[in-house]
């Protein structure tokens, strides 16, 4: 017991190893390409937050990502790979554009039923790649990948075929929602509804998973499924559960991001949100409490790259990749440090 | 004739005014990778231009479409761009129009150009007069794909022309149909072949460039048109897969050649089996553009500019041009001469009627000639065509 | 026809060799999540070094090294740090495909040395197959080779009978004598040397040049098609066959009124098809009709290696 | 030839599964490895056998130090082991598994070897046929033939009698005598002190991690005893309930469960009393128990209940109807790793509205952590347990009022000390009504508690006994399928 203090002290300080690391490894990168890494890095923070608009900007993007991160939370909890959440984010983003086309109901009734519909939407694919898992015993990240791309051609298909522009074929996207559809907004970008869903949503799903029996029935069915059911836990609700909130959360994610971002449909929709969630999800060790801040992080480096190539003329594929490295290196040290804990154990008593 | 350039001008702008040349900070929205041998480097190249003409300084954003740049809408980037001090604005694709008229409304102030657009057309049909610092510029690339089209027609030994298109809309069925009209008449005039015997296919991939997992991919419909028969591949699309992939059948043997598209460097990716590219020369237009903003005289109006028949490759004149390839044959090239003399004095104009739309419906009566409005707003391909004029 | 198939036997070369390479790994028990990713820079990485030095060969290299430095990087998670193989799967795809568009940038849109052709005299001469199979670029008659080995490697083989006893009980191959993880680590190294293969062959022959995200996708399509492959390289090799032919269809049935907008999305096909191949293989016709029909059962199974995604640890 | 351990350590964690021990075994011996549950036997052999590394200690065969760095070393050497579960690859075929490993390449020949050195014992292979479809029994006559092919000149068979019928044990023990005869060593590891008597010449005793005595056979039983547990065996019986109500009832039920299915049986159990279920391991024991508590699905037949009938509904239901059911593998089907012992009782407690009161949850964990001398804090999570410990707390997660407990074996691998305990605690539970069924591997045990002893032999219910009347010899014949009354 002795050695535990040392070892949790350390465990503190991999994050800062590993983003040292990562920071060292893209400097590297930068410094190769023949920018200044300091340079670079003050305009990542100038280009997210400079101005009240890119700030607008930065927490309008932050949004539909904080949304898919905190679903992914429940999922991993219970053990679910749910790499269909690109999917799901398409899926809400269909349902909620459907609303925003079709329905005629002023801002309010629009809006509110776009959020349901996306909702729906995301939480129904959720389901189905949920009930594939439990009934089909398709893995979910199988199952979730062809959903994902189902999802999508669905939306090509929407968009080059039944909701095209007028004499256009084109898989660039609908044409613009009426402004009755735009989620209202205060100054030109920063959308409070977006920002109270987003806030919503990550304080519930702390709140599920820390203070309430189906956040911990969640996590036992994730550990170990088998010993959760023979304790008297119904585990294919609590899988089908999961899923269902985490694609319903993705699915309000996609409704952010065509009601209150796009204000149209466009194939990439889902701006890749659901897998960037998953790494920020890695690098919060699947905390609800750290997911915020991590993916405000990831939405600066997203957000600032585009000035990284209007003023360096670095490509801004330099964002993703300090996005990986920190995830890589940070997995990597927390797995070394979880070795020498194993490890270590042994030595201390001796 | 129509060869001239033809100007329609809306409401003038108030705008502001930058002293000299030097002072000029302009911004340049792209939509693919600014190297891609094709749309978006033309555009760069004639931007790079303008730095060199005026001493003005670039800013640059490229791949800015919502598969690249998820968090970037095209407002944000001409926000950003007006931010960082840019004095004028191009949005140089099609794909912006949304963004573009966000951002020209909430920069009023601000001069900008939508290539390839309309919202300045006064007889257009989607004139935006509100729009007073929105203006358009879009090259007469007809005459370019005509001649795309008569060099493939030229060349072909199948008889068989591919055409490897975009999306669908109303620029690219006038430019497919463009090409057809070219080759069809050279094919006819200079060859003395059937026009019945010319199959001409189009093929649309549903957007400007590849988009893995949204679009077709037209690495796949380029070797599929050579697979059934086609040896000339003329390329609609904004990069090069086209050129590429003709050079590496010929390398294994086969004889196909292929018309890159856009820039004028797009021939080097497979020099050998191009029969020479059509491009857009958006420097000149630009740098009117610019020096206008300097002057403080900047209207935002429509321009649908043809090229410098004097010297129709001319850098500092003409908008299209056209540049033979390696590919092209001695006896073709001489064939390709006549018909672009044929142009330039307008003894050739392929925009006469009758011509029929590819579903019997007429589009010119026998001796009718095009307008303007009619070219631009092209609403099916032409009658003799294999192809989907629209999705559905 | 027999030219149409032709291209659709070499466009898939490529993910013949992924799908190959990633049966290898995951019959060793190890599933390499990055496919995407690797293919991607292995593809770039492969352009690049092809440009600089002229040579086709060193091009290939370069692009296998690249992937297997990925897959040992898996393999070392797993084993050596106990970590999730899917974790870091994932991670990896994400970081390599951003590397690959940052890196690759200078090499977009140059022109680069191609794989060379090369038609096999009197074998191409047959009629159909002769243009089918013998008149292609080097890198699709290697794919064939690929498929081959893997297939008489793993079935007819006295150490391909141990990497899928180490991918099925690694347990019982360690007590056999057999360094499991010693071979996983090999196993995992030589898929990825395949999947680098892959990426190399996109951007040096079927997608010849470089742009970003030029093969984008085609990862994830190769995982789901070793799936549908039931880890059998030649049914793998038919999935890949299958997904070309799927994109040609696409483009045939554009013009047929019918189908536009919906022929666009043929293309995502694979997936269904493997989800439906999950789904049937779990029910319980399918299972009586296995029971009765050995032969078809064998053919149609989709067991995956009970031993995949599992930590070997010795005591 | 000869060989010696000497003085080998291994520890996992905390626990010194080997603390310096040392064995010598000579030529032609059948040489007995006795020991209590988790004595360090296994871990030993497992070193002899280069599957696991000592921390410290040299094998010798035939006066050369071996290095021993992986079974394969082992296997050069001469030394083969046949382990607890038997390593082979169920989807392979037969010959595939025998050839896997193999440095001889030809599969023709090999077969021919499988069919020749397997006939020498009266063993039979279909070469073709899945490993899958073997039973216990014949995947160790596979093995054995396979190390022999090997050339095993050592032969280790850790616990080769658990799972395997009295026809195949006989055809066994004869095969060990043969080889034993030819010259090589064969080590036979127990902790049947009756299986060791009749089979080996020595046996060295294990206890804790060390080698506490070796003795040449037939010894007195009661030494044995006393070195494997460090005391006398004491048997504490048990008085004979009075049977209440009947509890749960099986009528005309027939079971499919891959290897085994259960035909026709009808069994009923009521309250007070305590059912053992006896048998090798895959006789039936574990489907019946599942049957029970509704885990598998009776393909006819019926599951009643205090009069309801439960027949094809689920678990859960089960549950409901109070009848509770705890598997042999505590931290795979039991305990949740990571998981706290607050939140063990959470999950296993009624739910008082959606919201946990952490403050509460850990003030009653407390509780029942003293009330049942469980070692270990609140927070403590379930893998950071000692097997004793965590089997107390499994019955600290039964409620109160369970009417009827199925258990697999209840004292698997405890002390005697904890086993004590376990049992008192179900023993104050019938006395409260509940029904027990339980199966186990210890004969002893269920002479001791049982009231009735169902007895499986190959899948099907071989024999129902009065426990009373019955004693282990009878019952050891019975369990391997040869009725002598
Ligand atoms: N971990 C597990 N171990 C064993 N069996 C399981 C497990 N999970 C699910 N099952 C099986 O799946 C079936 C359905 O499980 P569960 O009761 O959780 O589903 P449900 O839909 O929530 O309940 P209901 O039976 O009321 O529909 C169970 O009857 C059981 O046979
Ligand atoms: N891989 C392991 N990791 C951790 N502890 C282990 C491991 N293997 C064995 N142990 C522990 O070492 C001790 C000795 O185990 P071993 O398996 O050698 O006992 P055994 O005498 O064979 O018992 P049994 O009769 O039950 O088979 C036990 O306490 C066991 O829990
Ligand atoms: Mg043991
Ligand atoms: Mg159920």
């Amino acid at each position: 017991m002795t050695h535990r203090r040392p070892v949790l002290h350390f465990r503190a300080g991999s994050r800062l190893i590993a983003v040292a690391l990562a920071l060292g490894f893209t400097s590297l990168l930068v410094a190769v390409a023949g920018a200044s890494p300091i340079e670079t890095f003050r305009l990542l923070w100038d280009g997210s937050l400079g101005t009240g608009d890119k700030f607008a900007n930065t927490v309008m993007t932050w949004v539909p990502l904080v949304l898919a991160s905190a679903g992914l939370v429940i999922t991993f909890s219970a053990g679910l790979w749910n790499i269909g959440v690109e999917g799901q984010i398409v899926m809400g983003a269909i349902a909620a554009s459907w609303v925003a086309r079709e329905v005629d109901l002023g801002t309010a009734g629009i809006i509110t039923l776009a959020i349901l519909a996306g909702l729906a939407g995301g939480l129904l694919w959720g389901l189905l790649a949920g009930a594939l898992r439990v009934y089909g015993r398709v893995n979910e990240i199988f199952g979730g990948l062809g959903l994902d791309f189902v999802a999508t051609g669905l939306v090509v298909y929407l968009v080059i075929g039944p909701w095209k522009r007028a004499g256009i074929a084109s898989t660039s996207g609908t044409d613009p929602f009426p402004r009755e559809a735009w989620l209202p907004t205060i100054g030109n970008k920063l959308a409070p509804i977006a920002v109270i869903l987003a806030v919503l949503a990550v304080v519930g799903v702390y709140a599920l998973m820390r203070g309430t029996y189906f956040g911990l029935r969640l996590k036992a069915v994730g550990a170990n499924a088998t010993s959760a059911f023979i304790i008297g836990i119904r585990t294919h609700r609590y899988l089908l559960a999961a899923m269902a909130i985490g694609g319903a959360l993705a699915g309000v994610a996609g409704t952010v991001q065509v009601i209150g971002f796009q204000h149209k449909l466009v194939p990439a929709i889902s701006g890749g949100y659901g897998f960037l969630g998953i790494l920020v999800v890695l690098l919060a060790a699947y905390r609800a409490a750290f997911i915020a801040p991590i993916a405000f992080f990831f939405v600066m480096i997203s957000v600032g790259s585009s000035q990284l190539s209007l003023r360096l003329g670095l490509d801004s594929s330099i964002g993703g990749v300090i996005q990986g490295t920190l995830v890589l290196v940070a997995v990597l040290v927390g797995g070394w440090q979880a070795q020498r804990a194993r490890h270590g154990a042994v030595a201390v008593e001796d | 004739g129509d060869d001239d350039a033809t100007t329609t001008t809306g409401a003038a702008a108030t705008t502001t005014t930058a002293a000299a040349g030097e002072d000029l900070v302009f911004g340049m929205i792209l939509v693919g990778p600014q190297n891609d041998h094709g749309w978006s480097q033309a555009h760069y190249e004639a931007g790079q231009y303008l730095e060199q003409q005026l001493g003005a300084t670039m800013i640059v954003l490229d791949r800015v479409n919502p598969a690249d740049r998820p968090e970037t809408p095209v407002e944000q980037v001409i926000d950003d761009m007006v931010a960082q001090g840019a004095q004028l604005v191009f949005a140089t694709s099609d794909d912006m129009k949304d963004g573009a008229l966000l951002g020209a409304e909430r920069n009023p102030e601000v001069p900008m150009i939508w290539s390839s657009g309309d919202n300045a057309w006064v007889d257009g049909k989607d004139y935006r007069a509100d729009l007073a610092n929105l203006g358009n510029v879009m090259g007469r690339m007809e005459y370019g794909k005509m001649i795309a089209g008569c060099a493939a027609a030229l060349t072909t030994e199948t008889g068989k022309i591919g055409y490897l298109g975009p999306l669908i809309n109303d620029e690219t069925r006038r430019l497919a149909n463009s090409v057809f009209l070219g080759a069809r008449y050279c094919w006819e005039n200079y060859l003395g072949n059937d026009p019945a015997d010319l199959e001409f296919s189009v093929n649309w991939i549903g957007f400007w460039f590849n988009i893995p997992g949204v679009t077709l991919d037209p690495t796949v419909v380029a070797n599929d048109f050579f697979d059934s028969g086609v040896d000339v591949i003329i390329s609609g699309i904004d990069t090069t897969e086209g050129l590429v992939v003709a050079g590496q059948r010929a390398a294994g043997g086969e004889t196909v050649w292929a018309v890159p598209y856009d820039f004028e460097g797009a021939c080097e990716e497979a020099p050998e089996v191009c029969l020479g590219v059509p491009y857009f020369n958006w420097g000149p237009r630009y740098l009117e553009v610019a020096q206008s903003v300097i002057d403080g005289t900047f209207t935002a109006d429509f321009q649908w500019l043809g090229p410098d028949w004097d010297d129709i490759n001319n850098p500092e004149t003409s908008s299209v041009g056209w540049l033979n390839g390696d590919g092209l044959g001695a006896d073709a090239a001489t064939d390709l001469e006549t018909f672009i003399a044929g142009l330039a004095d307008g003894s050739i104009n392929l925009y006469v009627g009758p011509l029929n739309y590819q579903d019997g419906s007429v589009f010119l009566a026998d001796g009718e000639v095009a307008t303007d409005f009619q070219i631009w707003y092209t609403e099916q391909l032409l009658e003799g065509m294999i192809g989907a004029s629209s999705a559905g | 026809m027999e030219a149409t198939i032709a291209t659709i036997v070499a466009t898939a070369a490529p993910l013949v060799y992924a799908t190959v390479g990633e049966t290898i790994a995951e019959k060793a028990g190890v599933i390499n999540l990055s496919l995407d990713g690797s293919i991607l820079l292995s593809a770039m990485t492969g352009f690049a070094t092809t440009y600089v030095t002229g040579s086709v060969m060193l091009g290939f290299l370069a692009a296998m090294l690249v992937s297997m430095v990925i897959a040992a990087l898996i393999a070392f998670a797993s084993i050596e740090l106990k970590l999730n193989q899917i974790a870091i799967g994932f991670v990896l795809t994400l970081l390599a495909a951003e590397l690959s568009s940052f890196l690759g940038r200078p090499y977009v849109g140059v022109r680069g040395t191609s794989v060379p052709h090369w038609r096999v005299p009197l074998l191409s001469d047959i009629p159909f197959l002769g243009k089918v199979l013998f008149d292609h670029n080097l890198s699709v008659y290697g794919s064939f080779l690929a498929l081959i080995a893997a297939y008489v490697f793993i079935f007819r083989t006295k150490r391909g009978l141990e990497l899928q006893g180490i991918g099925e009980r690694p347990e019982a191959a360690f007590a056999r004598g057999i360094p499991v993880n010693r071979m996983r680590y090999l196993y995992t190294v030589i898929g990825g040397a395949l999947v680098g293969i892959a990426g190399a062959a996109y951007s040096l022959d079927v997608k010849f040049g470089w742009r970003e995200n030029l093969t984008l996708n085609f990862g994830w399509i190769a995982l789901a098609i070793v799936i549908f492959g039931g880890w059998h390289p030649v049914r793998a090799a038919f999935g890949c066959y299958l997904f070309g032919a799927l994109q040609v269809l696409a483009l045939k049935l554009q013009p047929v009124s019918a189908f536009q907008g919906v022929s666009q999305i043929l293309p995502i096909l694979p997936f269904v098809l493997m989800i439906f191949t999950l789904v049937i293989v779990y029910l319980d016709w399918f299972r009586r009709f296995g029971e009765r029909h050995p032969r078809w059962r064998r053919l149609l199974s989709s067991e995956p290696p009970a031993g995949i995604g599992r930590v070997f640890e010795r005591e | 030839m000869s060989l010696e351990l000497r003085d080998i350590r291994k520890r996992f964690g905390a626990v010194r599964a080997n603390d310096g021990v040392s064995l010598q075994v000579e030529e032609g011996a059948l040489h007995g490895l006795l020991g209590e549950n988790g004595a360090g036997k296994s871990t030993l052999m497992k070193v002899l056998s280069g599957f696991i590394e000592a921390d410290a200690g040299q094998v010798i065969l035939n006066g050369r130090h071996l290095e021993m760095s992986s079974p394969r070393d082992a296997i050069t050497a001469g030394i083969g082991m046949l382990h607890q579960d038997p390593l082979v690859f169920l989807p392979f075929s037969v010959l595939d598994n025998f050839v896997l490993g193999s440095p001889n390449a030809n599969r023709v020949e090999a077969g021919a070897e499988l069919r020749r050195i397997g006939a020498g014992f009266g063993f039979s292979f279909d070469l073709t046929a899945p490993a899958r479809s073997l039973t216990v029994g014949e995947r160790q006559q596979l093995e054995i033939v396979r190390l022999l092919w090997l050339g095993a000149k050592v032969l280790i068979l850790d616990e080769p009698t658990t799972g395997i019928s009295a026809t195949q044990q006989a055809l066994l023990f004869e095969t060990l005598r043969t080889l034993a005869a030819q010259g090589m060593i064969v080590i036979f590891v127990s902790h049947k002190l009756e299986e060791v008597e009749a089979l080996c010449d020595r046996v060295t005793v294990m206890r804790r991690g060390k080698a506490v005595g070796d003795v040449e056979l037939p010894a007195p039983m009661d030494q044995l005893v006393e070195m494997m547990f460090g005391r006398p065996l004491e048997v504490t019986g048990r008085k004979p309930g009075g049977p209440g109500e009947i509890a749960l009832e099986l009528t005309d039920v027939c079971v499919d469960d891959r290897l085994v299915s259960l035909e026709d049986l009808s069994m009923s159990v009521r309250h007070g009393e305590i059912i053992g279920l006896a048998g090798l391991e895959g006789s039936g024991q574990r489907t019946l128990l599942r049957t029970c508590a509704g885990l598998i699905e009776p393909k006819s037949g019926s599951v009643r209940a205090a009069g309801v009938d439960l027949t094809s509904r689920g678990y859960h239901h089960h549950l409901s109807s109070r009848i509770h059911y705890l598997p042999a593998g505590r931290l795979e089907e039991g305990l949740i790793r990571g998981v706290t012992i607050t939140e063990h009782f959470l999950l296993a407690g009624e739910q008082t509205g959606p919201i946990i009161d952490w403050a509460e949850a850990r003030r009653r964990a407390d509780e029942m952590l003293r009330e049942h001398s469980i070692v270990g804090t609140t927070e403590s999570t379930a893998e950071s347990l000692s097997g004793g410990n965590q089997q107390r707390l499994l019955l600290a997660l039964m409620p109160d009022d369970v009417a009827v407990l199925l258990m697999e074996h209840p004292t698997r691998g405890l002390d005697l000390a904890s086993a004590d305990w376990v049992w008192n605690r179900l023993l104050a539970r019938v006395a409260g009504e509940t029904a027990i069924v339980f199966s186990s591997a210890d004969l002893d045990e269920l002479l001791r508690y049982s009231d009735r002893i169902v007895v499986f032999f190959g899948g099907r219910v071989f024999k129902v006994l009065d426990a009373r009347s019955t004693d282990s010899e009878r019952l050891a014949h019975l369990i391997g399928g040869r009725d002598v009354a």
